[in-house]
């Protein structure tokens, strides 16, 4: 039987390697990639949740269904602001941006 | 209708709007702001209106929760104290922005903060609530300090960090007064309540700690007076301040010292303060005479007038002084309320008086001359006869010539405190003579002799600079001429503080 | 073991060897293709939890969108992700210990949390439920959720834009 | 008439303020709005003068003016046979020298201003004189203090005027903050300043009457201390030694304003004064204070006669006069001499104010006030000589002339309580004679010498061109006669001068006693058993005798130069040179108070600069240098020894800074280690 714990056994290495990308990757692309990742990951555990702890008002599909909506936002604004960073600095690593060194 | 927090927050809705003003639009700019501050002060006027005259205690209380959780309220109300004390300073910042209207740089940022700093000092004055208090005090503050640092002269910047840091360490020491009375009281009751927090004197008989809070509000309080030691940021603060600037920062800013002291250092800490009484009389004697003897030295307009304001403080603080020893000795309350009288007369009459010494040096500083050296003028009385008349009674007033009003203040003061503390305040008395000596000495240097060739063609006072500084001449003779209608408002807010006293 | 166990391991592998790939490619077009396989294989699993509708969110929106989204950004800037440049940053070593470490955790965490029964029989799936949802109790969020949106609308084409 | 003695000083309060405000349009016209109020007030005055005269009750009227917890603040007027009749003789001898100056003034660029000056000077000596409460009275005293100032420096443009209206108002200004001191200690006794309550309290005597207080070792009746600080007011307005020296140097101001301030008026003041609180001084235990009194009056009456004989400007020698007639009341009221004290005042109020007006035609015509240049001048000045002359003979108390019959007083006073003070006043008698006639003698006889250096014109071209006015021409030939809204004043005081003094006749009173001795008595007198010396003629002859002997001294010296005065200058030494230097006390206060004043200033301005302030810029300094250390330090310590409140925030931001890449993975790095903290930390829990 398959029961909640699978889920988010998926949920937690789909996590950690999202994690590991955001961590490693130096290009601004790739990091997004693993953000998309970890919100993946946190998608399955409102929906499994729904499915498991609270099936009647599946205020975890609503949630999740914010997420995706957020994630589309971020990527929109963060592949923007990554071709503008680009276009002004010649480069998207993310190393090499460090306007906000103080 | 709660006029209070109409009053109050008049200012800030017209930096609201001054806000949705095109920046390039100076005329119009100047004149919604004088709008809004004359509204403001005509709103003040309607505080009077409804302020029951002979009731004792704070009058037209306004509450609503803020923040529940901590026991943080907007509670605001005044008493006769607060109340004059907030007439005052819508009157001169209306007049001050009048004043203003020929400043040209950043003329949006630089209306837009003296509205900021209009709310926040009234909110000094107006709140019962320490949190809310600390919240007005501090954003006094930050308006001032851009103040002085845009619009200053060649070292505004040190003049404007010195006063920021050193106002701050003060209002710092005072958190930290107040949070400790807010821990002593019981948990379940704890509350920023100022009538509250005085009822029950939370650290009354603590003996350390009450000794810490005291010294903690007594420093905040003492460098805003400023009480010698705590002056040498108000001559560089004074001098490099623009005109309206240095107006609102005499008039207003001082007195935030000198009302913390009698609204809340007198009723909170009656025992500690009797303590120290004689040495808070000390400071404030050789800040009266220090401040007479430095200001006769000075050659520059604005830090004679600068030290002057040391030297008026220091009878504010002697009162206040003179207060504290009237402490659990019946016999001298009566006298304590003189000297309160005296010290909250001597608050307005120095705001006005200085106002207009200030408003005084600006109008032949900023437009006409571009020099401040008392000795750069001489037999100005006959080329600017109107300028005279006005410069001298300001000073006249301000060396307590009976018929003014800093006579009466300091009459008050000299004769409610000379019960209490003879021998300083006969030795303050020493004071008047050196006061004297400097003005007269100024005056001479400045108005009577032969005329510098070099301001043989200086045009008068304009009609707009007559109408800032004659509501001020007016008041300074009215007022010293007949002072009861304003001493009535303001006995019963001593009886009250006296009455804390008991 | 069942249908459901077997299209359940099936659909985890899926994803996360998708998801290893997106990590690891060095070269950044097979990652974002990489990243198809498994955001199809999320939905799958939503289809396994019974949740259709947001599959077919997670599919149109994801799949069919971002994904290409990324796929045209990195062709834009072509010349800074090529094979020649540099991938990885300095910091692998310590990222892979502290995402092991917290993975680990997690999995403790699951491991020591009894999980009782499910809770009854799912109800019919019902979009409209997820509809009335929004509508209703989360109507705050929902419009916050569109002017996000909006602002993202509007800032992505102030920042991409060619100044001039 | 006495319930409308309020509007007595209102009527040159009003002149004042249209004359101020509307002064340069009435122009010429100005002194008709000056004399009219003063004329308006002189009714007032004169009607309730002579309604006490009639043996009207006292009238008092009294108002809060402030308050202080639940004790009040009074202020008032009295109607009183004091007050009305010296509000009588100053709205009379004022409206003389108002029309006087109508003449003297003429033609200066601030004729106005002038005028505005002195109504407000009229309006303060007014209030002063009928205020009931030592507040009010401190309020009048202030105002002709300050038109005491601004009238001596009336010619502004000169420095010498400069120096001596401030010289004038910072002297004075040391007496009224003494006076302060004294009403404080008053208000602190009775809690009032109510002139009725306090004389009240101190008559009965009671507990807060004979309070004393510890100086030092000493303990000393509060009522002494305060009836003597009240006294340092009336030191200083009055000129009495040792704050005297403003007084000739007030001679700066135009003629008139010499006349009717520092002759008739305002000096007068502080006698006025002891007078109204004659009760304070009077119930100290064994009438200390009044002692005190009387020999600060006698010492100042000689002293001040001492200095006169050597002094060459007519303004001056008649300055130290006023000095020294003030020296001689203060002494009557000392000795017992109430009535005879402020008889004189009244008396002297009138030769006096004669004398400067006649000194005043006398500059107006030769244009210098150095005697040495004058001479042979009552063949020019008929009318000039004639008076001055009445004013003469009625300073050196020759009878039958007012000033015989008041010093007279004075002296008889003085035989019978204060023998020292008889003959120290006796002296001074003579001396007075002396100077008057060596005055009289180089001015209006001999042979006319004019002036070597006539003054200059007080103002400049300008003035005079803003002002409207062509600058006149000096050009001074013979001296002439002055016009007759000069002369006409002159004779009318010359007239007063001699019938004034008539009221003290013996026999015009009640008992044998005269007129003025009933109308201005002190009941403390009759309580305490003290009867007033009845008139003697042996004592009257002697100090007749002894001013003519100061004439005929001088006439031999300085008239028929038997005895040239260069021998005689010769002969006494040092002390010529002494007296005409002021005894050096100017000189001394010079140094000690003006220079020593300004040094300490000096001194105190660098003391705040370098020390206060420096202090505060210490501070600054070490936390920026402390700030500096944890730079160097960044990267190696870890140092949290940032003690100063407002650095302690960028103490810790610097020691922070390495952390602060400004790389975003690093941060996430972090943060992803804090998560795994956290769920460590519950799993702990769990």
């Amino acid at each position: 039987m398959i029961g909640p714990a699978h889920y988010l056994g998926v949920s937690a290495l789909l996590f950690g390697l999202g994690l590991y990308g955001v961590l490693t990757r130096r290009n601004a692309v790739a990091i997004l990639m693993g953000i998309e990742l970890m919100l993946n990951a946190a998608n399955i555990n409102f929906v499994a949740f729904t499915k498991f702890v609270d099936p009647t008002f599946v205020r975890g599909h609503v949630a999740a269904l914010i997420v995706i909506t957020l994630a589309a936002c971020e990527a929109v604004v963060g592949l923007a602001l990554v071709i503008n960073a680009y276009r002004h600095l010649e480069t998207v690593n993310v190393d090499q941006v460090n306007l906000m060194k103080g | 209708m709660p006029i209070l927090t109409l009053t109050l927050f008049l200012p800030l809705v017209g930096a609201l709007v001054l806000l949705f003003l095109p920046k390039e639009d100076a005329e119009r700019i100047r004149k919604v702001t004088f709008g809004f501050s004359l509204a403001t002060f005509l709103a003040s006027l309607g505080i009077l209106s409804r302020f029951e005259f002979g009731r004792p205690g704070m009058q037209l209380v306004e509450q609503a929760a803020w923040i529940p959780a901590v026991g943080i309220q907007y509670k605001v109300g005044v008493d006769g104290l607060s109340l004059v004390l907030a007439i005052l300073t819508t009157l001169l910042t209306a007049l001050s922005v009048l004043y203003s209207f020929r400043e040209n740089h950043r003329v949006k940022e630089y209306n837009l903060l003296f509205l900021l700093l209009a709310t926040g000092m009234l909110g000094v004055f107006f709140a019962l609530d320490f949190f809310l208090f600390y919240v007005f005090w501090e954003l006094t503050l930050v308006p001032m300090y851009f103040l002085i640092g845009i619009w200053g002269g060649p070292r505004r910047e040190y003049a404007a960090i010195k006063f920021f840091l050193y106002t701050l360490v003060g209002s710092l020491a005072m958190l930290l007064g107040i949070l400790l009375l807010y821990f002593h009281l019981p948990p379940g009751q704890r509350t920023f309540d100022v009538l509250e927090i005085i009822r029950q004197r939370p650290l009354a008989g603590t003996g350390l700690l009450a000794q810490l809070a005291f010294w903690g509000f007594f420093l905040s309080f003492a460098i805003k007076v400023p009480m010698w030691p705590f002056h040498t940021w108000l001559p560089d603060a004074h001098v490099e301040a623009p005109t309206a600037g240095s107006v609102i920062l005499a008039a207003i800013l001082l007195k935030l010292g000198t009302y913390g002291f009698v609204r809340f250092s007198l009723p909170l800490f009656p025992e500690v303060f009797q303590q120290h009484a004689p040495l808070v009389a000390t400071l404030a004697v050789i800040g009266v005479i220090y401040g007479a003897l430095v200001a006769m030295a000075q050659t520059d307009l604005k830090k004679l007038v600068a030290y002057s304001s040391v030297n008026h403080m220091g009878y504010v603080m002697l009162a206040v002084a003179a207060a504290a020893w009237a402490h659990g000795r019946p016999e001298l309350q009566q006298a304590a309320a003189t000297a309160l009288n005296g010290a909250t007369m001597e608050m307005l009459a120095h705001g006005i008086i200085t106002g207009a010494l200030f408003l005084v040096v600006g109008v032949i500083y900023d437009d006409r001359t571009h020099t401040r050296g008392v000795d750069d003028f001489g037999g100005l009385w006959a080329v600017l006869p109107k300028y005279g008349a006005v410069s001298i009674t300001a000073m006249f007033a301000s060396l307590g010539l009976p018929g003014l009003m800093g006579f009466v203040a300091e009459f008050l003061i000299f004769v409610g405190s000379f019960s209490i503390f003879p021998v300083f305040t006969a030795l303050a008395a020493l004071g008047i003579v050196i006061t004297a000596a400097f003005f007269l000495w100024t005056i001479q240097r400045i108005f009577l002799g032969p005329t510098n060739p070099r301001w043989a063609e200086l045009p008068d006072l304009d009609r707009r600079e007559m109408w800032t500084l004659v509501p001020l001449v007016v008041l300074m003779i009215i007022f010293g001429v007949y002072p009861k209608p304003l001493l009535d408002v303001i006995n019963l807010a001593s009886l009250d503080v006296v009455a804390m006293l008991r | 073991m069942n249908a459901e166990a077997l299209a359940f391991y099936a659909l985890a592998a899926m994803v996360l060897v998708g998801g290893f790939l997106v990590v690891q490619s060095r070269n950044l077009v097979h990652a974002a293709i990489s990243l198809v396989p498994t955001l199809l294989g999320v939905a799958g699993l939503y289809v396994l939890l019974n949740a259709e509708f947001v599959t077919a969110i997670q599919i149109l929106i994801y799949v069919g969108a971002i994904t290409v989204l990324i796929l045209f950004v990195i062709l834009l800037t072509e010349g800074a992700t090529g094979l020649r440049v540099r991938q990885r940053n300095e910091q692998v070593p310590l990222a892979l210990l502290v995402c092991g470490i917290l993975v680990v955790l997690f999995l403790v965490v699951l491991l020591r949390v009894p999980w009782g029964p499910p809770t009854g029989p799912m109800p019919a799936y019902n979009p409209g439920a997820v509809g009335r949802s929004f509508l209703m109790p989360y109507v705050l969020a929902f419009e916050v959720t569109s002017l996000v949106i909006l602002a993202s609308l509007v800032g992505a084409i102030v920042v991409a834009r060619r100044e001039g | 008439m006495a319930q409308l003695a309020w509007l007595v000083p209102l009527f040159p309060l009003a002149s004042y303020a249209v004359l101020a405000f509307r002064g340069r349009a009435l122009g010429e016209r100005a002194p008709y709005v000056a004399i009219g109020a003063m004329a308006l007030s002189a009714l007032l005055g004169w009607g309730a003068f002579l309604e006490q005269v009639a043996g009207a009750p006292p009238y008092v009227w009294r108002a809060v003016w402030a308050v202080g917890g639940e004790r009040t603040l009074t202020v008032g007027y009295t109607v009183d046979p004091l007050s009305s009749i010296t509000v009588a003789m100053i709205t009379l001898v004022g409206g003389l020298i108002f029309v006087y100056s109508v003449g003297y003034m003429r033609g200066d660029p601030y004729y106005a201003r002038f005028f505005a000056f002195l109504s407000l000077f009229c309006a303060g000596m007014l209030t002063m004189v009928l205020a009931n409460s030592f507040l009010l009275m401190l309020i009048g005293w202030e105002i002709i203090g300050l038109c005491s100032y601004l009238l001596i420096g009336f010619y502004f443009r000169r420095r010498s005027a400069n120096m001596a209206q401030m010289k004038a108002f910072l002297t004075t200004r040391v007496g009224d903050t003494l006076m302060l001191v004294g009403i404080m200690a008053l208000f602190w006794q009775f809690g009032t300043v109510d002139y009725h309550a306090i004389f009240e309290a101190v008559r009965e005597g009671g507990e807060s009457a004979s309070a004393v207080v510890r100086l030092g070792g000493w303990e000393v009746p509060l009522a002494t201390l305060s009836a003597l600080l009240v006294f340092g007011g009336p030191v200083g307005k009055s000129g009495q030694f040792p704050l005297h020296v403003w007084l000739p140097d007030a001679m700066e101001g135009p003629t008139p304003v010499s006349a009717l301030i520092h002759a008739a008026t305002m000096v007068a003041a502080g006698v006025y004064l002891v007078g109204r609180a004659y009760p304070l001084f009077f119930y100290t235990p064994h009438h200390e204070a009044l002692a005190v009194v009387a020999w600060v009056g006698t010492l100042t009456a000689l002293l001040a006669a001492l200095m006169a004989l050597a002094q060459d400007d007519i303004k001056r020698v008649l300055a130290y006069s006023t000095i020294s007639q003030l020296g001689f009341m203060m002494a009557g009221l000392g000795v017992l001499g109430y009535a005879a004290g402020l008889f004189h005042l009244l008396t002297h109020a009138f030769f006096k104010a004669l004398l400067f007006l006649a000194a005043g035609s006398v500059i107006h015509a030769v244009g210098t006030n150095n005697i040495k240049e004058m001479g042979g001048l009552r063949r020019f000045l008929p009318v000039t000589f004639w008076t001055f002359l009445a004013g003469f003979l009625a300073l050196a108390g020759v009878f039958p002339f007012a000033g015989f019959w008041s010093k007279d007083e004075i002296l008889l006073e003085a035989y019978h309580h204060a023998p020292a003070v008889y003959a120290l006043l006796s002296a001074t008698a003579f001396l007075t004679a002396l100077y008057m006639s060596r005055l009289v003698a180089y001015t209006f006889f001999g042979t006319y010498r004019g002036p070597a250096h006539p003054e200059p014109d007080p103002w400049t071209p300008e003035d005079y061109a803003r002002a409207g006015l062509h600058a006149p021409h000096h050009g001074h030939g013979t001296p002439h006669e002055s016009p007759r809204v000069m002369t006409g004043p002159l004779v009318a005081l010359a007239v007063g001068s001699l019938v004034v003094g008539f009221v003290g006749i013996p026999g015009t009173g009640p008992e044998g006693g005269s007129w003025i001795h009933h109308f201005l008595k002190f009941e403390g007198f009759k309580e305490a058993g003290i009867h007033a010396p009845s008139f003697s003629w042996p004592l009257a002859l002697r100090s007749l005798g002894v001013a003519l002997a100061g004439i005929a001294v001088a006439w031999l010296v300085y008239g028929l130069r038997a005895v040239p005065s260069e021998r005689i200058r010769a002969w006494v030494g040092p002390v010529y040179p002494f007296l005409r230097n002021r005894m050096y006390i100017d000189a001394l206060y010079g140094w000690v108070f003006v220079r020593g004043g300004l040094l300490l200033a000096a001194g105190l301005r660098w003391f705040d600069v370098h020390v206060v302030d420096g202090l505060v810029n210490l501070v600054g300094g070490v936390t920026v240098v402390t700030s500096r250390l944890h730079r160097l330090f960044d990267t190696y310590v870890v140092d949290g020894l940032v003690n100063l409140v407002g650095w302690v925030t960028r103490g810790l931001g610097l020691l922070l800074r390495p952390l602060q890449t400004g790389r975003a993975y690093n941060y996430i790095l972090v943060a992803a280690a804090g998560l795994g903290l956290i769920v460590l930390v519950s799993l702990w829990r769990l």
